[in-house]
């Protein structure tokens, strides 16, 4: 199967933005999902109901929103590209932005998991051993969450590749830029007789995400290894 | 030393618990009673992982708990090693990380026994690198022992850390125990339902039931009650503070006590080594006239203080002096009326010196 | 009572298309059951028989796909009302006209911002866009510094953030926002006229409830409705 | 806040379809992820791979497959019509069906988070007991994964009351029909000054997420209480 | 009955198993040896849980598991019970519904103890709507044996069953095994590292050392040589089978055995009831001369018919025959040469009547 010169830029900017969306939301959702499952503080739950936010509202939506908050006028997105000459929009970094708002409420979720699985007579046994509540944290909490860490990144990942609303709406669609392989699909969509460009760049998309899981698959062993589950 | 004072209630009518108890210094307080009285509720309230409805901890003079005064300090800041019914090890850590975990979250200055030692004396040499999962029980029971042992605890809480263990491994970790005890000066609460612990280490005994102290004090002044749950057990008896005193000419070992001498088989321990001897009641006999040609070779003159009933029908417990020192037999009924046993009566009390093989260690 | 006709719109006519439902509905007749959406969508829907009797569509080319594959009464076919191209920016700053023609440098207006518009490669609005710039000869240069939004609607909403300072939209879009003063028009000549074509499907074309809309739409009684909205009388 | 006969509308057929959604997914849903976790067959890396698909490519892509497969012409829609008279494009069990594919790998994620939470030892504590596969099943592994099948529901229903590139491809926008709230607040959008009415359609799908959310705390917390974990 | 031949090794060089054992009859085999000697890598294989590298499991004529012929039943239908060494109990049902659970899928012809009757005996009619989470160690222990019970298993696999349990609750769970093993015809595999429960319980006994099988016979016959490790245990000793003959005068218990009688506090047994005894080593005292005006109650006329090492150096073991029935009296070496013991002497074998406490049941 031949690529195009501007196929293999959307898969290679569509792995970039993807990855990168999950470097992005991975530690915020971990700790997301702690300050959900542990804390006890009033408004908890209205911030649950905020972080599932962009799952129930159309992408584009949330794109809109992005743009609104992100954008060169907005309240966030101004002050950024005056002091210290970052923009968002029409970026990969805004691709990634919006990919990662996008999954934010999946990963949070697969952590919560993951956290539940977390016998909490270890963390008791740790802590007559003296970890303080960090120490505690990173040293056994972590690593025993880590396989709802790792579901969450995987799943963040394939929806990362396949984010469209929120990306085109908030990055546009600029090849090289922000063109990623759904846009480039849904664009092929969009014209008569495009569906054999988009079939074959949906298998393009299918081919990454079962790298993707493959990759998991092998770390999710590693880490059963190293959990003791072996 | 220690001062403890609980009262909690698990639900609404769940079993409630309401006890007190202080330990003035260093050395093993066991808390001894049937299942369910309370134990592990009483050892997660002292390490702070349970908040009792109400109560107070002094350790040492630093307040851990006192629900009056709103104090409680968490757990990491108590310092005190558990050693939980059900190990608790760290599944992704290998056997080492395990142990050194604690390690490295020990102060400083705190002192104690050092890695290689606690490995050797656990047989953790040959799992070091294995992971919990792949452990049996008694190892996993083992490693949890190690891993609060080189925590260098300011206390040390232990709930039945040997019912998992085979007898050789048990009898190898009770000494290792009592040397730790003493060389640390370190306050022990021991759970345990294993009257045998008791004798080999500790010094006081808190007798739980249904959630309250039934009793509590010294080991040997306890064990010596004929009135306690205790003296039903088939191994009551005394405790007999001695003192090696040599080595008799046929190769047996003198014990010397308050009121006589002991034999028993040969001790290593070296001459003036305080022992505690467990003189279990169901071992002692008594003659009337001086016995001979017998292989029973402690035959020593006792006087019997009192005569109380013993666990069964036909049975009774004789108090015996012999000196200041007291002793225990069970006999039956029936030999109290056949050889005319009563108080104030000088008998022959017969001790085999084999039945000695079961010492209390050093204090 | 008449069963109400199924119209299926492109999303950039339904402001139009709601108030044409009501004025229908005020003349006795059922009131219609509208779907928005892009026109390909709905052009597809249709080939795999939904149950649309008016398809309003918002190019040429996916009336022509239905029209190849006969799905759609072929007399009926009529384009009535057009729209014009034009050249925006961000009320603020207040910026001068331009008189758009083969001359004017886009890329200097845009002072190195974006230039947003519908993606060329779907988006009608895009379509007409790039001819535009062809027939200005700055397409190679300008092309790369376009910002595709996947709708015309979404493209505008780029130059009311300020995130683009030039955008290329219809005229009705443009007069429906107060965020975007309209620069210039584009020249008619510079791109294919921008067309909606109508026609009514086959499964509808006994329908005398869609001949009867159709008629409606096509007719005199509908002119001020779609002015109101921006729209023109196709030429 | 009034709300139009129209809007209410949207908000009855929203919910209706993320509830259908997720009563269709669930159980293949279940039994999807006991086969990727437990099953050892060749090709259970292209099943795991393929379950992922919806997630990485954009949703419009899926709406048009399934349009594809289940539209009257398709090879599976034209039998279903001919023989059965059951039409699903360009209906609410359509919207179902398309919102049901687009969260199916997010329940299944879940579900497989929660599967992995089962001590192995009771299962077999079962089956020495007596119990066969199927009766172990149900009696000891579905109670204990119940808290991953109740989070895959959550996260299924809410991303049910946002999902819209697939329904608009599949179901069309038929008001009263297929016209969930996401389609509306996309409707909105395209209307210059949508924006108002757009914000409010967003905030009454949030406050159903939100209802949602509510009612799986409180059913997690009675499972807690099942599970013994209380 | 039961035949097991197992072979397995976990990892490449981990620990190796490599153990095979026949069992005659119904009644108890307990699997003794210390911590890691695999005792539960073999009840795993049986039950099925493990499919070992190669072996064969026959049960009743049923082949459980014969990896040369591709045979292995799956474990829910070998119908082998087992009590885990953590207890295992499903944290979603309540105490009654764990029972229940095995009961449910018990064949409906099998027969056994009815809910009842396990409640009442484990002690769990209190906790019966309570959540294993609720729990203590015992109670959850307990509940664990109830469940397995209620199956009604043809096999019952019990890993340390009792390790968690008090001394009391221990006491009154045993005779109901021993009941039960009796009643049911049910072979048992009982994991322990507690002589006492081998005594109560054991009819067989298979030592197990690293893997292998060290040992393998009637529990008499193994517990009265003086040659493997577990005489090495304070509580060495021979069992001794016998027999309620009726009431003494002095209100005990006669108990006739092949070659006398004995005479033991009172027993609750009808006269007739069949018992074992363990005669423990160190209970036993030799006397040259008939002693007189001793509690000592049963004075018996024996032989040494050999005398052997003991555990320690001043010890030994002197082998006594009373008519066709054997004893083990653990004596110092210092009272051998004292007493001028020697194979063929005619010397008095002493047993206080309140060491008989301990019985084991009747068989
Ligand atoms: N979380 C709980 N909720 C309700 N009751 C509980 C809870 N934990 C323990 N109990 C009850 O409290 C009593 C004391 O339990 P605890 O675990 O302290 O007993 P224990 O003395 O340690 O017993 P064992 O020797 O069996 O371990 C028991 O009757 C138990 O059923
Ligand atoms: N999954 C495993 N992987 C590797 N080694 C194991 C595994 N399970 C057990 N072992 C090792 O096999 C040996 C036998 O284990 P097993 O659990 O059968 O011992 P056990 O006799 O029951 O001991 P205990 O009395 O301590 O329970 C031990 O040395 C243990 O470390
Ligand atoms: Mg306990
Ligand atoms: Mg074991």
């Amino acid at each position: 199967m031949e690529l195009s010169a501007e196929e293999w830029q959307a898969v290679r900017l569509s792995l970039d933005v993807a990855l990168r969306s999950v470097a992005l939301g991975l530690v915020p959702a971990v700790l997301m999902a702690l300050l959900l499952s542990r804390g006890r503080f009033p408004g908890r739950f209205l911030l649950d109901a905020l972080v599932h936010l962009p799952l129930v509202v159309p992408p584009v939506v949330v794109g809109w929103a992005l743009l609104m908050l992100f954008g060169l006028r907005g309240p966030i997105g101004g002050p950024l590209n005056d002091w210290f000459g970052i923009r968002l929009v029409f970026t990969t970094e805004g691709a990634a932005l919006a990919t990662a708002v996008m999954s934010f409420p999946l990963i949070v979720r697969a952590v919560r998991l993951g956290l539940d699985q977390v016998d909490p007579g270890l963390e008791a046994a740790a802590r007559t051993l003296g970890a303080g509540r960090v120490d505690r944290f990173l040293t056994v909490t972590l690593p025993l969450m880590s396989p709802g860490i790792l579901a969450g990144a995987v799943t963040a990942f394939a929806a990362g590749l396949g984010e469209f609303g929120a990306v085109i709406t908030f990055a546009s669609n600029i090849p090289g830029e922000t063109q990623t392989l759904p846009l480039a699909i849904y664009s092929a969509t969009q014209s008569p007789g495009g569906e054999a460009v988009a079939a074959r760049l949906a298998g393009i998309s299918l081919t990454l995400a079962v790298a993707g899981l493959l990759l998991a698959e092998l770390i999710a062993r590693r880490m059963h290894l190293l959990l003791g589950r072996g | 030393m220690l001062e403890v004072a609980l009262r909690h209630r698990y639900g609404r009518d769940g079993f409630a618990l309401e006890a007190a108890f202080g330990v003035a210094e260093a050395g093993v307080t066991a808390l001894f009673g049937p299942s369910g009285c309370g134990k592990s509720t009483i050892l997660a309230a002292v390490a702070g992982l349970l908040r009792p409805d109400s109560g107070r901890v002094v350790l040492d003079g630093t307040v851990l708990l006192d629900t009056a005064r709103g104090i409680a300090l968490p757990p990491e800041r108590r310092r005190c090693g558990v050693v939980f019914q059900d190990a608790r090890l760290f599944p992704h850590l290998s056997v080492a990380g395990n142990l050194r975990y604690g390690q490295k979250r020990a102060p400083p200055g705190a002192t104690g026994p050092g890695f290689e030692e606690v490995v050797a004396l656990l047989g953790l040499a040959a799992l070091l690198d294995r992971r919990p999962a792949r452990l049996s029980g008694g190892e996993r029971q083992r490693v949890a022992l190690g891993r609060a042992l080189l925590a260098r605890p300011r206390l040390l809480l232990m709930d039945e850390p040997l019912a998992a263990l085979d007898a050789g491994r048990r009898a190898e970790v009770l000494p290792f125990l009592a040397r730790l005890r003493d060389a640390a000066g370190l306050p022990i609460l021991y759970v345990t339902h294993a009257l045998e612990e008791v004798d080999a280490l500790a010094d006081r005994l808190v007798l739980l039931q249904d959630g309250r102290v039934l009793a509590e004090g010294g080991v040997e002044a306890l064990t010596a009650r004929t009135d306690l749950p205790l003296a039903a057990r088939r191994d009551a008896g005394t405790l007999l503070s001695c003192q090696v005193g040599g080595t008799d000419p046929g190769g047996l070992t003198r014990l010397d006590f308050a009121g006589g001498t002991l034999l028993s088989t040969a001790r290593p321990e070296p001459v003036g080594t305080r022992l505690r001897l467990r003189i279990r009641a169901r071992d002692v006999a008594v003659a009337t006239e001086e016995p001979h040609g017998l292989s029973t070779r402690n035959i020593l003159a006792a006087e019997i203080t009192a005569i109380s009933p013993g666990s069964g029908p036909q049975e009774v417990f004789l108090q015996l002096a012999i000196g200041p020192s007291k002793l225990l037999a069970r006999v039956t009924q029936d030999s109290v009326s056949r050889l005319g046993l009563a108080p104030g009566k000088q008998v022959w009390a017969l001790l085999k010196a084999v039945t000695f093989d079961h010492l209390g260690a050093a204090r | 009572a008449q069963q109400p006709a199924t119209v299926f719109a492109a999303a950039s006519l339904t402001d139009a298309m709601r108030a044409l439902g009501q004025e229908w509905a005020s003349r006795g007749h059922p009131a219609p059951r509208l779907s928005f959406a892009a026109s390909s969508a709905l052009a597809r829907q249709i080939e795999q028989g939904a149950g649309a009797d008016l398809f309003l569509s918002a190019d040429e080319p996916w009336m022509d796909y239905l029209q190849s594959r006969e799905l759609i009464v072929n007399n009926s076919r009529i384009s009535p009302i057009g729209n014009a191209l034009v050249l925006v920016a961000p009320t603020t700053p207040t910026r001068a006209p331009v008189a758009l023609g083969r001359g004017t440098d886009l890329l200097a207006l845009a002072a190195g911002g974006r230039i947003a518009t519908g993606d060329p490669a779907h988006v009608p609005v895009g379509r007409y866009a790039e001819a535009a710039l062809r027939w200005m000869g700055q397409w190679e240069a300008i092309a790369p510094r376009l910002a595709r939004a996947d709708n015309v609607r979404s493209a505008l909403l780029l130059v009311e953030r300020g995130e683009a300072p030039l955008g290329i939209v219809y005229a009705t879009d443009a007069a429906a926002s107060r965020g975007v003063a309209v620069l210039g028009t584009f020249p008619a000549g510079s791109h294919a006229p921008i067309t909606y074509p109508f026609a009514i499907t086959r499964r509808a074309a006994g329908n005398a409830e869609a001949l009867a809309l159709h008629a409606f739409l096509a007719g005199p009684d509908a002119v001020p409705v779609f002015e109101r909205f921006g729209f023109r009388l196709a030429r």
